[in-house]
């Protein structure tokens, strides 16, 4: 009969792509600004609904690339941004698209905080003709992808139907992009192509088919059998467990964002308020075992630089003093710094310059284990300089709540991540977030830095108006953060993923970064736009 | 331990007295209940009266369910009494628990029917002594004291040599060994009344008579009141000098043991001697047993809602009409003194009105009514063969 | 006397194996004649209940039945040993040609199903030809027969009361009209005024249909007055056998004498209570020679050495035996 | 009936004092539904996003515990769980009703499979002591000391893998839309076996040992004996005689298990990524996502009540003994 | 005796052996302690006693530190490493020699903790009646409402800093309802026995009667109870480590499968990660639960099998003792009579 699975079996290979996330059971919401919603958790809604602009995450410096805005222009002091609205583009019903949507999309973002998913502060949109105007409370030079790129555009004549767009679930999404909803059920969803109206080439891949795994090691498996063929999940070991599944198609690309991960001392607890004592820390950690052991040599892909800015996504941002300066495991550098310090150590005690033995102890949720792991690595590298660490398996709850207030000693967390490195360092030492211990900051500055200088910098880099003194306020982030050491980076956030190369082609990869690779990301449409059936 | 062996009260004298003793048990009530006034209770004993005297036994028979063992619950207190009174040595007594409840059953003991049951298991005899002895002060001072204490105790329930049983464990003791233990244990309160409920109900005819020759024992060597339960009415011949009978609830006869079971004078007392297996009266091929089945019919009443009147008239071959109706009062039968029955056969103006058996559930002429203060046949001859 | 229907020869049970075992039933001989009571008494632990439920096969675990035999004499059709038939023809012969009423009769019945069930299922198991509506008829005029309305057959044994739920034991023990029916302390748990209601129904049916009864209580009182024979059990073993009457007046062995005078009677003089000194004997460390000799007021000589056989007395009772060296049988054992 | 009045009077208020209870535990838990996304997705939300997702989820109004509570009830009395905060807007009922049917599938006919056959094994086992049957027991009784999800995962590593008949995850396989037909069914059922099986393995041996030793203890009872005395089939003595009384005691003891139905089985789900109540249990616990705890408790609370009433009249039909006229 | 009388409690030890006095007193003391003769029991407890024992010297006898990295990265087990090694180096046997302490910590505690409880509601309730019982089946009831596992998930994520301690309070304090129902309903019964009317009417008080008299005649339940909640308190603690949900910083065998789980020792191949672990915890369990067996074998005679329960009859037979068919040892040795000629109808 007409069963709804009668078409299973005549999926051929070839027009079908398997995507899988770890995200557990589903429930049927297409809400494209709910990031509860199932299209967000798996990342359909950029298949259906598109920004305005594409943004590379893996080369952030990168100009955007025009996709329903066809161009951009800032004012100077980034605080709008007019846009040209493409006019070829119609909706899955067969609407146009219009400027009128697009300003709708705005204000109505701007009206519910709670679609403001990004948090930027919009003023108004207006439309005139095929230009909106989109205007900001401040400056928002380095939350231009936010604008531009995280917004998913919705039709105006369906959504200003919709009486509380904060808890409608859409379920029938009707949106500008090359797919539309075909089937949901919990544990997967099926969306196929659209046949007309779509304003660039149809993609190759007739229907995508999305499958939420109920864990990691399912999704694992999946990918391993060739079950899944796309997907972003954490991977042990995952050479033997899913490249040598299938040496040939299974590939696994991990680039680096403007986000990282490290160890964040507590600057206000002795002795760690000493930055020779935290460089010298940071020189013993050893980032590529940390790499290679706990993110297994391709999560968080190893920070290199000195200055905490992951490669090649920093590389363009790096000062002129720290270019090419790699971070060495250096422990006779180290001992030689504390010696200098006033630090003395005796035997395998580390004694600072009150004659009281060194000893830290590192947090970090007990779940966590590739955290688990560097911990694990940390305290074995600081015990090089008689640095006695104990691990505490903290609770997640008191965990993050003891991080935002700053009772901890030492913990390894994120950073923001954003377009340019201000959001790593803003993380760890803008002054404006800094609050008394037993206060929570939630937005950063966990460890209590306090330095005016980083704070004025980090003002001055958002709100400059022109490069040059957005350049001299970074070079001075940069030589505060390795001067100081308040927080000691060790890797990056990845936004790549795990892939097959058996039946589509195409997939970015360190030779062709034309964007991220998490499907969950804008660019994902972007992906799946270039993939080519593999042997045809 | 000072058993009052050397009290100076008279033998005879009154120790505990029940006045109109009434107990209704509760009944769970049902849904329709609700809606009637009255609740619903069990009448498990109604209006009984008697006394127990020192050095003497008496004994308290009746079919099962006829509230004997609740009588002597009540009068030791352990279920609070709906009306009447309990009256020691004269005064009129009430405890609930605490001090006083202790000092009363220091002087009123009571020893439960069932001697399998009444031991915990997992206490040895010794714990079950000492605990007695300890609770009520008679333990003495020191260990030796102790020792001593619980030897004479066993001694005086002919549990010999003391030793071979201080350390046993129920289980490891005959039936008639653990009676005599719980009888240790009421003696070790050195108490003024025993009430033995049943006491020997479960036990083979050997091992029945030693614990009833100990009782009598007792009761002539210390001079303590005994009340005696028992269903088997020949016992309560043999060893009480007093008995009363029960039925439903109710005292239906009572008076001097060898009278009531040699002359009974209520229809249910006779009932009961009749159905008493009796090897004396061997007719051959249970004839005789015929005969008692024929008036035995009928089951015992509800207690719930009992019969008006006498509560024995659904069953009573002679039952008249005011059976029905009034409820008798105790009525002298005048051929010994003390033995009275609540019958109204024994009313003469009643059974002028009416004659017996008119309103017997299936009236048997061929049954002749009980001669009122004839005596028959046979001679009794009361408290000599021992 | 007529002839016999049950003849239990040499029966011996023991609980358990090996060293281990306890003899509680040893070379018993009892014959049980059609239509007659037979009383079986003696002290608690004397084996009584063991002897009936060995020659049922009925004993549970570790109870084993070690020797002799029970031959069953059925009304038509040659003798048969109960203890050699194999499960299925025993499972033909119970109830049928032997059924027993226990003791405690709300043990007994199944709580779980009613009264009608439990009748009907005996009824069906042995006559599976019969219809349903015949077996109910049955059932109803089973219950009448001892005096229960037949209203009570759908009843649950908790609603009845004890005398009531021991007479539907008892009607059920009848259903296949068995020439043997074995009673094991049927009425311990009654008031006497009960007990004697049900003893006259059994007695009065027991004259309709004729069916012998093996009658066991330790209440020496109500066997004198309702059997037609007694035998003493001491030990596991027959002590004494006689007619009731002749028992009840002249004891022979020392230990029925002691039974004897322990019970008080209700009628007649007061007699003197002298009781039996000492306790019962071990089962697992038996005393030579006769078993009760060291309680026997009148032991002599032989007593501890040599174990007494059952026999007729030296003297001239009929239809007596006895187990005491004060009688010397015809065949003295030695074992 | 009185009987029953006061059985429901009871059960009333028992679930009054549970839902109660589960409407506090969840709000004592620290952290909040935000954090606890935001640590899901550790950093790949941004601060800035916390604000927008307290006004989502109507975390920042106000509203103190004691009227919270009384709203609560006041949605409760409506049928209405609320919403869920894992996956804002869906009603908790909609979560509850897409992954219900699949605990119960699973987990409840397992249960009874396990009931049933531990029970008829038991039967087997007491009243033949000595057989097979008896000799199975020393081996169950280790299969079922072992965890649960131990168990599942070795059944993963040994029966699952590429070609395998079993499936190592999930409630049917990717792609497929829950219907009744010829696609749906037996992939359902294929997924369903080996978590079915581990628990069949783990949970069964108590089921024999109680019903053995209820055989053991019922078949020296005076009735069996006058039931092979009365020369009944050997059939009808263990089963209508033995087995029907010895039922008895396990009957409340099943129930009971049927209540735990959706509380007990969480592990299973997770280890076989099966998309059950349990499962989301253990979520919304992760996520603070309280209407959803309280929801689920809700279930769990009733389900239990449900077959303790259920048992209670299941005993009353079963035992006459409780039945008073 | 004959034929058991069912109405005596099985729960009563030495109620059934009314039949025979018995001659020696001095054998009562070691009644008590027979159970331990029993062939189950004693397994149990040997096996227990190991793990105590590994409990308390457990972190001397390990070959390595536990957390000790080391160069041999998931190892299969050899004679360095007798159990293997995981992602981190770290050794395996060293980590479940290490993880016993804790185990058996909480295990115990919890057991203990929630038998204290259940023995306060349960026989409080019991013995009391009336409103204060009502009251304490409610409080039971709830408790038995709100499903554990999570309840247990949910309180110990409110604390921060879950010692082991604290993990086993916690399990103690959520799962002492079942033992608390039991022990009412038996306390219910108890309650009405002889024994304790007449230790009522010797004067005893009243505490002196629920702690002298009906506690000791609990033993069994209780035991069994205690066996009970350790087994569950285990499970439990080893869940909440493997779901990464206790926040406990020393390593039980909970903490070494939620590694395994994490790193997907499945997938890897590496079975000895998982296996150890999962057979400890079934070792464990079996050892209490043979101990429970052990107990109610002990306590109802009935469950006691008596020695063989199939005998060689003299003819060669084999016969199973069992209800109903009394087996039969010596074949009738004498032929069966023939059928008198005298019979009259
Ligand atoms: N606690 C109670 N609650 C309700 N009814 C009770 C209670 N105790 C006794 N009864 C009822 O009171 C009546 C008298 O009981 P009691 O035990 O006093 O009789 P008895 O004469 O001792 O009987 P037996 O000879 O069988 O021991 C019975 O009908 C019984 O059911
Ligand atoms: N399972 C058993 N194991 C060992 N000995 C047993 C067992 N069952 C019964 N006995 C012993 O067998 C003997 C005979 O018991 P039986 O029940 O036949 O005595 P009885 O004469 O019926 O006693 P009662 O009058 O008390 O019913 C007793 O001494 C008893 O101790
Ligand atoms: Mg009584
Ligand atoms: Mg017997
Ligand atoms: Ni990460």
């Amino acid at each position: 009969g007409d069963s709804p699975n009668a078409n299973k079996k005549n999926g051929q290979a070839a027009t079908v792509l398997n995507v899988g996330m770890p995200n557990g059971p589903q429930a049927e919401n297409n809400n494209p600004f709910l990031t509860t919603s199932a299209a967000a958790s798996l990342g359909y809604r950029w298949q259906i609904y598109e920004p305005l602009m594409m943004w590379n995450p893996v080369k952030p410096a990168d100009p955007f690339k025009p996709w329903l805005a066809t161009k951009a222009e800032w004012s100077p002091d980034y605080t709008s941004v007019k846009v040209t609205i493409r006019t070829d583009a119609t909706w899955s019903d067969g609407q146009k698209v219009t400027a009128e949507d697009v300003a709708f999309t705005y204000n109505l973002v701007k009206k519910y905080p709670a679609l403001n998913d990004q948090g930027v502060p919009y003023a108004d949109a207006t439309a005139s003709g095929n230009d909106v105007t989109i205007r900001m409370e401040s400056p928002q030079f380095v939350n231009q992808q936010k604008v531009l790129w995280r917004v998913p555009i919705v039709p105006k004549h369906i959504w200003e139907k919709i009486s509380d767009p904060t808890t409608d679930t859409v379920k029938q999404p009707v949106g500008s992009g090359p797919y539309t909803l075909k089937s949901f059920t919990p544990a997967s969803m099926t969306l196929s192509v659209r046949d007309k109206g779509y304003w660039q080439d149809l993609p190759k891949v007739k229907e995508l088919r999305y499958t939420s795994y109920t864990d990691n090691s399912a999704q694992t498996t999946a990918l391993a059998n060739g079950e899944s063929e796309w997907s972003f999940v954490f991977i042990p070991n995952y050479q033997a467990v899913f490249v040598a599944k299938d040496q040939q198609h299974h590939k696994v690309w991990a680039p680096a964002i403007l986000g990282i991960h490290g160890l964040y001392l507590n600057t206000t607890k002795k002795p760690f308020d000493d930055p020779a004592l935290r460089r010298a820390m940071n020189m013993v950690i050893d980032r590529a075992d940390i790499f290679t052991t706990a993110e297994a040599g391709y999560f968080h892909p190893q920070v290199k630089s000195v200055t905490g800015l992951p490669s090649p996504a920093g590389d363009s941002f790096v000062a002129p003093d720290f270019k090419g300066q790699e971070h060495k495991v250096d422990v006779d550098g180290a001992k030689a710094l504390l010696t200098g310090a006033g630090y003395k150590l005796e035997g395998n005690t580390l004694k600072d310059r009150t004659g009281k033995a060194v000893t830290i102890k590192l947090t970090d949720p007990a779940g966590w284990s590739d955290y688990q792991t560097s911990l694990e690595i940390v305290k074995d590298n600081l015990s090089k300089i008689g640095i006695a660490a104990t691990i505490d398996k903290a609770n997640q709850d008191a965990w993050f709540r003891n991080v935002e207030q700053g009772n901890f000693e030492a913990t390894f967390r994120w950073t923001e991540g954003g377009a340019t490195p201000y959001d790593i360092y803003r993380t760890v030492m803008d002054g404006r977030q800094l609050k008394p211990i037993g206060t929570a900051s939630p937005a950063g500055n966990f460890g209590r830095f306090d330095n005016r200088e980083a704070t004025d910098a980090l003002v001055a880099y958002a709100k400059a108006t022109d490069d040059a003194a957005r350049t001299t306020a970074m070079n001075t982030l940069q030589k505060i953060f390795v001067d100081q050491m308040p927080m000691i980076p060790v890797g990056a956030d990845n936004i790549g993923g795990a892939y097959s190369t058996k039946n589509w082609t195409g997939w970015p990869d360190d030779a062709n970064p034309y964007g991220a690779m998490q499907p969950t990301q804008p660019n994902a449409v972007d992906v799946v736009l270039h993939l080519k059936p593999a042997n045809g | 331990m000072t058993l009052s062996e050397s009290a100076a009260a008279p033998v005879d004298e009154v120790v505990l007295e029940a006045v109109g003793l009434t107990k209704h048990f509760p009944v769970r009530r049902r849904l329709r209940d609700l809606f009637s006034r009255t609740p619903a209770v069990v009448h498990a004993v109604d209006d009984v009266s008697f006394a127990l005297r020192r050095g003497r036994v008496t004994a308290l028979v009746g079919e099962s369910g006829s509230g004997k063992s609740t009588v002597a619950r009540l009068l030791a207190q352990i279920h609070p009494r709906t009306a009447g009174d309990i009256r020691l040595h004269g005064t009129s007594t009430r405890v609930r628990g605490g001090r006083r409840f202790r000092s009363y059953v220091r002087r009123v003991q009571l020893i439960l029917q069932d001697p399998f049951a009444s031991l915990n298991p997992v206490h040895t005899v010794r714990y079950h002594l000492t605990r007695s002895l300890r609770i009520h002060g008679n333990a003495g001072r020191g260990a030796e004291d102790l020792e001593a204490a619980l030897g004479k105790l066993l001694t005086r329930v002919s549990l010999t040599p003391p030793e071979r049983y201080l350390d046993a464990f129920p289980h490891e003791l005959s039936g008639g060994q653990r009676q005599r233990v719980a009888i240790a244990r009421a003696l070790g309160a050195d108490p003024e009344v025993l009430l033995a409920d049943e006491p020997v109900s479960m036990l083979d005819v050997s091992i029945r008579l030693g614990v009833l020759n100990l009782l009598q024992d007792l009761t002539q060597r210390l001079d303590i009141a005994i009340l005696y339960i028992t269903h088997d009415i020949a016992s309560a011949r043999y060893f009480a000098d007093e008995t009363i009978v029960m039925y439903a609830g109710r005292m239906v006869e009572g008076g001097d043991s060898e009278t009531v079971t040699q002359r009974p004078a209520h229809p249910y007392t006779r009932l009961l001697t009749d159905s008493a297996p009796d090897p004396e009266r061997i007719t051959g091929d249970g004839a005789g047993a015929a005969a008692g089945a024929d008036r035995g019919q009928g089951e015992p009443p509800s207690l719930i809602a009992p019969p008006s009147g006498c509560r024995f008239h659904p069953r009573c071959p002679h039952a008249m009409r005011r059976c029905t109706t009034d409820l008798p009062p105790r009525l002298d039968i005048g051929d010994r003194p003390g033995h009275w029955a609540a019958c109204w056969l024994y009313d003469p103006d009643t059974v002028a009105a009416d004659a017996p058996g008119s309103a017997a559930p299936d009236a048997d002429p061929t049954v002749p009514p009980p001669a009122p203060a004839v005596a028959r046949d046979d001679t009794a001859t009361p408290r000599e063969a021992r | 006397m007529s002839d016999p229907v049950l003849e239990i020869r040499g029966l011996r049970v023991d609980y358990g194996l090996g060293d281990a075992a306890v003899h509680a039933v040893r070379d018993v001989d009892l014959t049980l004649h059609r239509g007659e009571v037979l009383g079986l008494a003696g002290e608690s632990g004397s084996g009584k209940s063991t002897l009936a439920y060995g020659l049922t096969r009925l004993l549970p675990p570790p109870g084993v039945v070690s020797g002799g035999q029970v031959v069953y004499h059925p009304a038509d059709g040659p003798p048969v040993d109960v203890l050699t038939l194999s499960p299925a023809q025993l499972r033909q012969f119970r109830w049928a040609e032997t059924s027993i009423v226990f003791q405690g009769a709300m043990n007994s019945l199944n709580p779980v199903h009613k009264v009608s069930t439990q009748l009907l299922d005996v009824i069906k198991a042995h006559d599976p030809t019969s219809t349903a509506a015949a077996r109910r008829d049955r059932a109803r005029e089973l219950l009448r027969l001892v005096g229960i309305a037949a209203d009570r057959l759908d009843s649950y044994p908790h609603q009845l009361s004890g005398g009531m739920r021991q007479r539907v034991m008892i009607a059920m023990a009848l259903a296949l009209e068995p020439q043997v029916v074995i009673m094991d302390e049927p009425t311990t748990a009654l008031d006497v005024v009960m007990q004697r209601q049900i003893l006259g129904q059994l007695a009065e049916l027991r004259e309709r249909l004729g069916f012998a009864v093996l009658f066991i209580t330790h209440d020496l009182s109500l066997l004198v007055e309702f059997s037609d024979r007694i035998a003493i059990m001491y030990g596991g073993r027959i002590v004494e056998e006689a007619p009731a009457r002749q028992l009840y007046r002249r004891a022979l062995h020392p230990y029925t004498d002691g039974l004897l005078h322990s019970f008080p009677a209700l009628r007649g003089p007061r007699r003197e209570l002298t009781g039996i000194p000492g306790s019962p004997p071990d089962l697992r460390a038996m005393p030579d020679g006769c078993a009760f000799h060291p309680r026997c007021p009148k032991a002599f000589d032989p007593c501890d050495t040599r174990l007494p056989a059952l026999g007729p007395p030296g003297d001239d009772d009929p239809g007596r035996a006895v187990a005491c060296w004060l009688h010397p049988a015809a065949a003295p054992l030695t074992r | 009936m009185r009987f029953l009045l006061q059985r429901t009077a009871f059960y009333l208020f028992t679930a009054w004092a549970a839902i109660t209870l589960n409407f506090f535990i969840p709000r004592l838990v620290p952290g909040d539904p935000v954090q606890a996304l935001i640590s899901r997705n550790q950093g790949r939300i941004s601060a800035d996003a916390i604000q927008s997702l307290r006004v989502l989820f109507g975390l920042d109004s106000h509203e103190n515990t004691w009227q919270q509570y009384l709203d609560y009830w006041g949605q409760l009395l409506h049928g209405d769980l609320g919403l869920s905060f894992t996956f804002f807007p869906t009603p908790v009922s909609t979560v509850i009703g897409d992954s219900l049917p699949w605990t119960v599938g699973l987990v409840g006919i397992t249960t009874i499979i396990s009931f049933l056959l531990g029970t008829a094994l038991g039967v087997g086992a007491g009243w033949r002591r000595g057989s097979w049957v008896d000799g199975l027991l020393p081996a169950t009784t280790f299969l079922s000391s072992i965890p649960y999800f131990w168990l599942g995962l070795v059944a993963i590593a040994v029966f699952t893998g590429p070609g395998s008949f079993f499936p190592s995850s999930g409630g049917y396989e990717a792609g497929l839309v829950p219907a009744f037909d010829g696609y749906f069914i037996p992939s359902a059922i294929r997924h369903s076996v080996l978590p079915a099986a581990t628990i069949l393995v783990s949970s069964m041996s108590g089921w024999i040992l109680s019903m053995r030793n209820m055989m053991v203890t019922v078949s020296s009872e005076d009735y069996i004996t006058v039931a092979h005395a009365k020369g009944l089939s050997e059939r009808r003595v263990a089963l209508s005689y033995a087995a029907r009384n010895a039922l008895l005691p396990n009957v409340s003891g099943f129930a009971l298990s049927l209540g735990f139905i959706v509380g007990g089985t969480l592990l299973v789900e997770i280890v076989f990524s099966y998309p059950g109540l349990g499962y989301q249990l253990f979520q919304a616990v992760g996520y603070k996502d309280y209407p959803l705890m309280q929801g689920i408790f809700l279930i769990i609370t009733i389900s239990v009540l449900v077959a303790n009433l259920l048992a209670d009249v299941a005993y009353l039909l079963l035992d006459p003994r409780t039945r008073k006229s | 005796m004959t034929i058991s009388p069912s109405s005596i409690e099985q729960v009563i030890p030495g109620q059934g052996a009314m039949a025979q006095p018995s001659a020696a007193p001095g054998r009562a003391k070691r009644r008590r302690f027979r159970f331990v003769a029993n062939d189950k029991a004693a397994t149990g407890l040997v096996i227990l006693a190991v793990y105590c024992l590994f409990a308390v010297i457990g972190p001397w006898v390990a070959p390595y530190d536990p957390d000790a990295r080391s160069a041999d990265v998931l190892q299969a087990p050899s004679l360095r490493h007798w159990f293997g090694t995981t992602h981190l180096g770290q050794d395996i046997f060293s980590q479940i020699l290490v993880g016993a302490r804790s185990v058996m910590l909480v295990g115990l505690l919890a057991g203990v903790l929630a038998t204290v409880l259940s023995i306060l509601i349960g026989v409080t309730a019991g013995y009391l009646g009336g409103m204060p019982d009502e009251g304490l089946s409610a409080l039971s009831n709830v408790f038995l409402v709100i499903p554990a596992l999570p309840l247990i998930i949910i309180v110990t994520s409110i604390v921060e800093q879950a010692s082991d301690t604290l993990v086993a309070l916690i399990i103690g304090c959520t799962s002492w309802a079942w033992g608390a129902r039991v022990l009412r309903a038996q306390t219910l019964s108890l309650r009405r026995r002889d024994y304790v009317e007449a230790a009522r009417a010797t004067g005893e008080r009243t505490w002196r009667i629920i702690l002298f008299e009906i506690l000791p005649n609990l033993t069994a339940i209780i035991a069994s109870g205690f066996v009970g909640t350790v087994i569950f308190a285990v499970m439990s603690e080893i869940t909440l480590a493997f779901i990464g949900i206790s926040s406990i910083s020393s390593w039980n065998w909970g903490t070494i499968l939620f590694w395994a789980q994490g790193q997907q020792a499945l997938a890897q191949g590496a079975w000895w990660w998982f296996v150890p672990a999962g057979l400890a915890i079934a070792l464990l369990g079996t050892a209490l639960a043979l101990i429970n067996f052990g107990i109610d074998e002990f306590v109802s005679p009935r469950l006691r099998s008596a020695g063989r329960t199939r005998i060689r009859t003299a003819d060669g037979r084999t016969v199973r003792m069992r209800v109903g068919f009394t087996p039969v040892l010596a074949p009738a040795s004498r032929p069966v009579p023939a059928p008198r000629e005298e019979v009259a109808p």
